[in-house]
């Protein structure tokens, strides 16, 4: 009975035998990730992509378990971004908070001013200007056409087509450039002030404006021509992560996403704001649900922005840009909260004002948040190079997903 | 998609093969520069006004304002030696003046913020107590104190501090607000102009002109060589003359709108003598 | 002499300088003593001799050819993309691919930690040598054929396959998972190709009934109607799509599909061992087309032929000894006749500047009156012209198709070689070899 | 400066004693908070410190603050330099305004109520103290108000120094011993005054009107004067008018009848303009005195304002340019510091201005001056920062002939809002 005796894991004190380990525990993952690769089966291995990764929008990490180059499993991780612009903008009073919340969707950012700036129009009851109003609708609707512009070369870049996102940033360039000179900078408007905006309508931007409104529709069609029709890109999208309306709606997706999947619900219409009740538009929708259809509507979306922009142009009154306000801005104590339809969906900004000129909290929606939990269950069961895809066509922009 | 496979492949191969033709739009950077918007917010520079004076004032508001804190305050300290950033403004050669000093809180090199002469602080505790100790008496309570001393000393200030619990810095704001009190001991005797709509009309500008250039100092102040002190009045006399001098508490009544710069230029004489 | 106080550059010479001259002495009394030896030795093996000679000057003309493709898709690429593209260094930025090669050179040559070594080093190694001896059996022109094998189609898709061994190797070798992915794509991928690729040309060479290239191009001889590319359209076109996946093109490039697996079997290699996959690249380009169009275009056979006499310009053996005379004195009246109107045009041009801008022009004009000269009287250089314009033209479709499509999805890839393209090259086969039959009965 | 007798049909009440005493206090305890605001929101009597508010609406707002304590306040601090309304009206009638502080207090629930008045007016402080005196000897205030057992303890507080006293959220400042900056408004004092708690201020010309109303009815008030703003503001007229004086006028007189009433133009001299409302004040020239009513908005149309009253003709030797920049510099020597365009930009509107009198200005100056007058305006926290412009403006706008070539341009016209 010379039985070699070794201390069990569970209890130094306790010695059991060396060959037996049937009851021995597994050992204990210390981490979640740890607890991961127990989860691996036979022939799967997990692919680390990003944050640094050629295709990964931002700082993106995706976590692949693949088998083969089929994706079993994928689970994006956030936060590499963080800078806690809900806590700054409660830490600044509310002009402040503005230039807080304009570079988190660094792509869009009219739209993330527009949003606190509605909120905090609708706590203090400020009446914005009429000429206001039509700037507001004018630049946003620019920067949504910049905004999906860029998204198509973006969604043909992921796919393996270098030209259309170079051509793409012609597009954009002109518009960012019109915009610079009526806002006076090129990423970061800075805007749209509580009650108005920075500054009227000036002669250098409506000469850009012109020329650029006279060939954009021609222009933005024929650089769709070259990846439209295009049959290996079409084939690689069609069919690939279909989104259905059910599920859209259960996971709060917003704009063109949900447009593809169906539901036709567009802020712009459903809870007008600004001037849109009084501007006609369509609201482009397709029932497929999957990665072509979520590029085709943005692409229908940007001829509707130029239908918008050509009206505005046309009905746009005389008046002062801005409301008389006291410089400093100190709330009555309330809620509101304001969103907009952005190129990505809703941006909504929720603030709680007690009296002081700082917001008491500040809470910020973004959509490209919730639109990153569908890459998961969207790429499940495709390959590798679907995950691309997929992500493309949802759009993200991490700045605004890791606030 | 085409009916025809392939067909939507060639189409693209026929548009990028016309777009190998057109124009380039490259920007050719370090040789061609883009125009920069009028509106462009991009860069901050110090304004001069068009006698070439900064028109920077170092109050640090916009470095306050700035959330980002992109805004940075810097200048050369007092001696021209060193680069200094977002300090107090009496560390920048470019603005030391005094009001600018005690508006960021720091000592001052004036009579009041140095201890002076020894003084009776029992007089300060008496007057303490008839107000309670109360610091919402404030006024009052440095109003009588003036009355006791003639001046404010710093040692009573700082009395008064530490037996209402009011903070020093409070005090001694409410101290150097009020035009009334007064912190330079010895001043017996003042000049005081009204400067009325009516006053002004009739010629007390002259008056105080020619009075600040002959004493050489601002209204509102003690001269510096003298017992003498001035300023203007806070308010009219009922029934007295315009323009209105008064001169020790006594109104002159010897002066009109025409002969005031006269009158005055005569009366600093008198005084310099 | 001290030997301490000699600087690092100083000891080697003090070592290398005796050795070369002892090696120097040995070197001439081995010849001395066995010169007719060796001589005759080198005529008893003269096509192991021309074999040596013939790879050494391959690789060094693939060395060229890959930076002037390079630099070619930087430009055509930027073009297509709006840009201008390189245009820093040389003219019109045409030096910019050296100096990348340059740069590849001199950074870090970085071996990271837990990859496996041998194998890691020889994998660059492998592929360019599978590159450039394929170029061997191209033929240039009639008269300017490396190696003429009777079995050079064989050798070619022989030699072509092996560089998937050594993106196997690198991708396995690399320790990284990109790596393994963008290894096995490339051999799933070559190996689905190949066979298209091999039994898209049995129908040519049913009609030729030879494997040697300068045999299959000399079928061709004649007008451009003569070409495989009109007698054999279907074989043409799975030919060219096989060798664009072979060649790891867009929309093929799966291998190193850079928003998917990063840079595939490369990810892990810097410095000058990248840069022989990516030289191995672009001579893989260069050999496809030149293999392209020297099976279906003809090779070197002008499209039309032209009889021009060649008796009515100068036959330069007639000038004798004037020859040398007038290669010494023509570079400088030529220069001085076009740097005169220059001069002369405009009071701001300095004489010097004349000069150089004449000397220029002369430059030019003279190399194509030479240039033009040899064309027509020396058939070689007519023939390698007519070659080049056709690969090069090749080239730029390769470089136009990667300015213009997406990338197509591995699965789809390679079901539609399995699917498509290999029944269709049987059916090349069956409907060639049925002609054939007919047309001999 | 004397009182002036009012032509007939000017409505007089502001200086008429009372002629029952602690009548209208009475009617107020027995009415009840909510009766007496209603009274006097009926009568709309507005506040004549310059806000405008409607007094029974502030009292309203005040009394419905929840605090511990709630205060009420006497505006006796008269911020120009040579005005004497307020300090004639406390001399002459102290029992009113005692009276309507009292109501005041009772109204909003204060317990502690004050008056604050300048240091240099000794006798009106006898007075005011003598009749609140009085009034603790007979139990009708003091430690029972009226003998009801509340407690109502009015005290006078003689206050100087700076002439920002005026200002009520200054004022709050002042009478806790603080420096006297002033603060953002919303919230008013009604909401956070003196010690933070809700204070009812108003100036001794509101509350002296207070007593009469309630003993008169609300409807008797409100057929004097204008409809917007009933009732009876005091007016100081001085400069070259034959019989300088204080003067009682309904609102919405005309400026000539207040010149009539004050005897005309003194003799050989003819009124170039007139300057209303103090340092801070407009300019108005000679041909808009029949059109404009002596109202709140009838003088913000014209860009002057009520202020504290006074009206200061000027004949032909006076240079407007002159004037109004010596008005801005006091303006800029008054300025508590707290704003930085008041500050500065006052200090700089100066500067401007004597260049104009210079005769240095360049074209650009004209502009320069709208803009930071549009400057200072708007970020202005309490009206001596608002009004500070004012003679500036007024001036260019109106006697743009005498400020020289520069501001003839069109551009130079007065604009509004951001440029």
């Amino acid at each position: 009975m010379t039985q070699q005796m070794r201390p069990s894991l569970d209890d130094p004190r306790v010695a059991i035998p060396a060959e037996s380990s049937w009851y021995e525990p597994a050992p204990i993952p210390q981490t979640e990730r740890q607890a991961e690769f127990l989860t691996l089966r036979e022939g799967e291995m997990f692919v680390n992509m990003g944050p640094q990764h050629p295709s990964t929008h931002g700082v993106l990490r995706v976590i692949i378990k693949v088998n083969g180059e089929k994706v079993v499993d994928l689970d994006p991780v956030l936060g590499y971004l963080h800078r806690g612009v809900e806590k700054l903008c409660e830490n600044a009073d509310y002009h402040q908070a503005i230039c807080y919340t304009d570079p988190l969707e660094y792509v869009a950012s009219l739209f993330c001013e527009a949003a606190p700036v509605a909120a905090f129009e609708k706590l203090m009851d400020v009446e914005v200007p009429l000429r206001a109003q039509y700037i507001r609708v004018l630049t946003m609707e620019l920067n949504r056409i910049a905004s999906h512009t860029l998204f198509q070369g973006w969604m043909a870049l992921d796919l393996g087509g270098i030209t259309p996102i170079l051509w793409a940033f012609i597009e954009r360039d002109e518009i960012v450039d019109m915009l610079a000179a009526l806002t006076g900078q090129k990423l970061l408007y800075n805007y749209y002030r509580i009650g108005g905006v920075n500054g009227d309508l000036n002669h250098e931007f409506m000469s850009r404006l012109g020329t650029w409104m006279s060939r954009a529709a021609a222009q933005i069609d024929s650089n769709l021509a070259l990846i439209n029709e295009n049959e290996i890109f079409v084939r690689r999208t069609r069919g690939l992560g279909v989104l259905d309306a059910k599920t859209a709606l259960k996971m709060g997706v917003t704009g063109p996403n949900l447009r593809a999947s169906g539901v036709p619900y567009d802020l712009r219409r459903d809870r007008p704001y600004l001037v849109y009740p009084e501007l006609e538009f369509d609201v482009p929708t397709r029932d497929e649900g999957d990665s072509l259809a979520r590029y085709l509507v943005r692409m229908d979306e940007i001829k509707q922005s130029i239908r918008i922009i050509d009206q505005v142009l046309h009905e746009m009154p005389d008046g002062p840009v801005m409301a008389k306000l006291p410089r400093l801005l100190r709330p009555r104590p309330g809620r509101a909260f304001g969103a907009v339809e952005g190129p990505r969906g809703v941006y909504g900004t929720y603030a709680i004002s007690d009296g002081t000129d700082q917001p008491f909290r500040m809470r910020i929606h973004d959509p490209s948040f919730v639109h990153l939990q569908l890459v998961g269950p969207l790429t499940k069961g495709n390959l590798i190079a679907d995950t691309m895809a997929v992500m493309a066509s949802l759009d993200p922009v991490m700045g605004g997903v890791d606030k | 998609m085409p009916k025809i496979p392939g067909t939507g492949l060639l189409s693209g191969m026929r548009l990028t093969l016309t777009r190998f033709f057109q124009p380039k739009r490259t920007v050719m950077y370090p040789e061609v520069k883009p125009d920069i918007a009028p509106r462009n917010r991009g860069r901050l520079e110090l304004v001069t006004d068009e006698h070439g004076t900064l028109k920077c004032e170092t109050c640090f508001q916009c470095a306050q304002a700035c959330p980002i804190e992109c805004i940075d305050m810097g200048g050369t300290d007092t001696k021209g030696r060193f680069a200094v950033h977002w300090g107090p403004a009496e560390q920048y050669a470019e603005r030391r003046e005094e009001s600018a000093m005690r508006r960021s809180g720091r000592t001052v090199s004036d009579a009041a913020a140095a201890s002076g002469a020894t003084i009776n602080i029992a007089k300060v505790d008496e007057i303490l107590e008839a107000h309670d100790y109360d610091p919402h008496h404030m006024l009052a309570i440095l109003e009588a104190i003036q009355g006791a001393y003639g001046y404010l000393p710093v040692d009573a200030l700082k009395r008064v501090s530490g037996a209402t619990g009011a903070w020093y810095a409070m005090v001694y704001g409410t101290a150097t607000f009020y035009k009334h009190l007064a912190f330079e001991p010895g001043v017996t005797r003042s000049i005081a102009v009204c400067r009325c709509a009516n006053c002004l009309v009739s010629g007390a500008g002259s008056v105080m002109g020619t009075l600040s250039y002959e004493f050489g100092t601002e209204f509102g102040r003690a001269i510096p060589w003298s017992n003498l002190r001035l300023e203007s009045l806070p308010s009219h006399l009922l029934g007295a003359p315009s323009p209105l001098v008064v001169i020790d508490g006594e109104p002159q009544r010897d002066l009109s709108a025409k002969n005031a710069a006269s009158w005055a230029a005569a009366l600093a004489g008198r005084y310099a003598a | 002499m001290a030997w301490n106080r000699l600087t690092p550059a100083g000891r080697v010479l003090a070592v290398l300088l005796p050795v070369l001259a002892i090696g120097g002495a040995l070197t001439t009394a081995l010849l001395v003593a066995f010169g007719g030896a060796i001589a005759a030795t080198i005529g008893a093996n003269l096509p192991i001799v021309r074999f040596l000679v013939a790879a050494v000057v391959t690789f060094l003309i693939s060395v060229p050819v890959a930076f002037l493709l390079i630099y070619m898709e930087m430009k055509i690429i930027a073009l297509m993309n709006l840009r201008i593209g390189p245009d820093r260094i040389g003219p019109a930025g045409a030096v910019m691919s050296v100096v990348h090669g340059l740069k590849v050179l001199m950074k870090e040559d970085y071996t990271p930690p837990s990859v496996d070594v041998p194998v890691f080093t020889l994998a660059p190694v492998v592929v360019y040598l599978a590159s450039f001896m394929t170029l061997l059996v191209i033929p240039f022109a009639p008269e300017l054929t490396s190696m003429g094998f009777e079995l050079g189609l064989l050798y070619f898709f022989a030699i072509g396959g092996l560089s998937v061994v050594g993106l196997m190797m690198a991708g396995w070798s690399s320790f990284n998972k990109y790596s393994l992915l963008g290894g096995i794509r490339a051999a799933a991928q070559a190996i689905s190709y190949e066979i298209p690729l091999t039994l898209s040309v049995v129908g040519i060479v049913i009609l030729t009934g030879t494997l040697s290239l300068p045999k299959i191009v000399a079928a061709q001889d004649g007008s451009f109607l003569d070409w495989f590319i009109f007698r054999q359209p279907l074989a043409a076109i799975i030919f060219f799509i096989a060798i664009t996946a072979e060649a790891n093109r867009t929309p093929f490039d799966n291998a190193e599909a850079d928003q998917e697996i990063v840079a595939g079997f490369a990810t892990e290699y810097s410095g000058m061992r990248f840069g022989f996959f990516f030289f191995a690249e672009y001579v893989n380009v260069f050999i496809v087309s030149a293999l392209f169009s020297a099976v279906f275009l003809g090779g070197s056979n002008p499209p039309i032929h032209i009889d021009v006499n060649p008796q009515i310009l100068i036959d330069l053996s007639a000038l004798g000894i004037g020859l040398p005379l007038i290669a010494g004195i023509a570079p400088v009246i030529g220069t001085l006749l076009f740097a005169a109107p220059i001069w002369f045009a405009s009071s701001r041009v300095k004489g010097w500047q004349a000069l150089i801008a004449g000397f220029l022009i002369f430059g030019g004009v003279s190399t194509a009156a030479v240039g033009i000269w040899a064309f027509v009287m020396l058939p070689p250089v007519a023939s390698l012209i007519w070659f080049l314009i056709k690969t090069f033209a090749l080239v730029f479709t390769f470089v136009w198709m990667r300015g213009t499509l997406p990338r197509a999805r591995i699965d789809q890839l390679m079901g539609f070689a399995w699917k498509w393209l290999l029944p269709a090259s049987l059916l090349n086969i069956f409907a060639t070899a049925f002609a054939v039959l007919i047309a001999g009965s | 400066m004397k009182r002036l007798n009012a032509p007939k049909g000017w409505s007089q009440l502001l200086f008429v004693a009372p002629t029952e005493p602690w009548a209208a206090l009475r009617a107020a305890a027995s009415a009840g908070s909510a009766a007496t605001t209603a009274t006097l929101i009926d009568a709309g009597l507005r506040g004549r410190g310059g806000g405008g508010f409607l007094t029974g609406a502030k009292w309203q707002a005040t009394a419905a603050e929840p605090a511990s304590e709630h205060y009420a306040v006497a505006n006796g601090y008269e911020s120009d330099p040579a005005v004497f309304t307020n300090r004639l009206l406390m001399e002459e009638n102290p029992q009113a305004i005692v009276e309507g502080l009292a109501i005041a207090a009772l109204t909003v629930g204060a317990r502690e109520a004050f008056i604050a008045v300048r240091a240099e007016y000794t006798e009106a402080i006898k007075r005011l103290e003598a009749v609140i005196a009085n009034a603790e000897r007979d139990g009708i205030l003091g430690a029972t108000l009226l003998g009801t057992g509340r407690e109502l303890i009015i005290t006078v507080r003689p206050l100087q120094g700076s002439s920002m006293i005026g200002e009520e959220t200054v004022l709050m400042k002042a009478l806790a011993g603080k420096r006297g900056q002033p603060e953002q408004t919303p919230p008013y004092p009604s909401t956070v005054g003196y010690l933070g708690k809700p204070t009812a201020v108003n100036n001794v010309a509101t509350l002296a009107a207070v007593p009469w109303i309630l003993n008169n009815g609300a409807e008797a008030y409100a057929q004097i004067g204008d409809t917007a703003q009933p009732g009876t503001v005091l007016v100081q007229i001085s400069g070259s008018v034959a019989n300088p004086g204080v003067i009682e006028v309904p609102t919405g007189t005309p400026l000539n009848e207040i010149i009539a009433a004050a005897g005309g133009t003194a003799s050989g001299a003819s009124i170039k303009a007139l300057l209303v409302g103090g340092p801070t004040g407009g300019f108005i020239p000679a041909n808009l005195f029949g059109g404009t009513p002596y109202s709140g908005a009838g003088l913000k149309s014209v860009g002057a304002h009520i202020g504290s009253g006074a009206l200061l003709a000027l004949d032909n030797s006076v240079a407007i340019p002159e004037l109004a920049t010596m008005l801005t510099r006091w303006c800029a020597d008054e300025a508590c510091g707290k704003t930085i365009p008041c500050r500065i930009g006052t200090r700089r509107l100066a500067e401007i201005g004597q260049r104009f009198v210079d005769g240095l200005a360049g074209p650009a100056d004209a502009e320069r001056l709208q803009k930071l007058a549009a400057d200072v305006t708007d970020s202005a926290l309490c009206a001596h920062e608002a009004l500070a412009p004012s003679p500036l403006l007024t001036g260019v706008r109106y006697f743009a002939s005498e400020f020289g070539p520069a501001v003839a341009a069109p551009s130079a016209t007065p604009t509004s809002g951001r440029s």
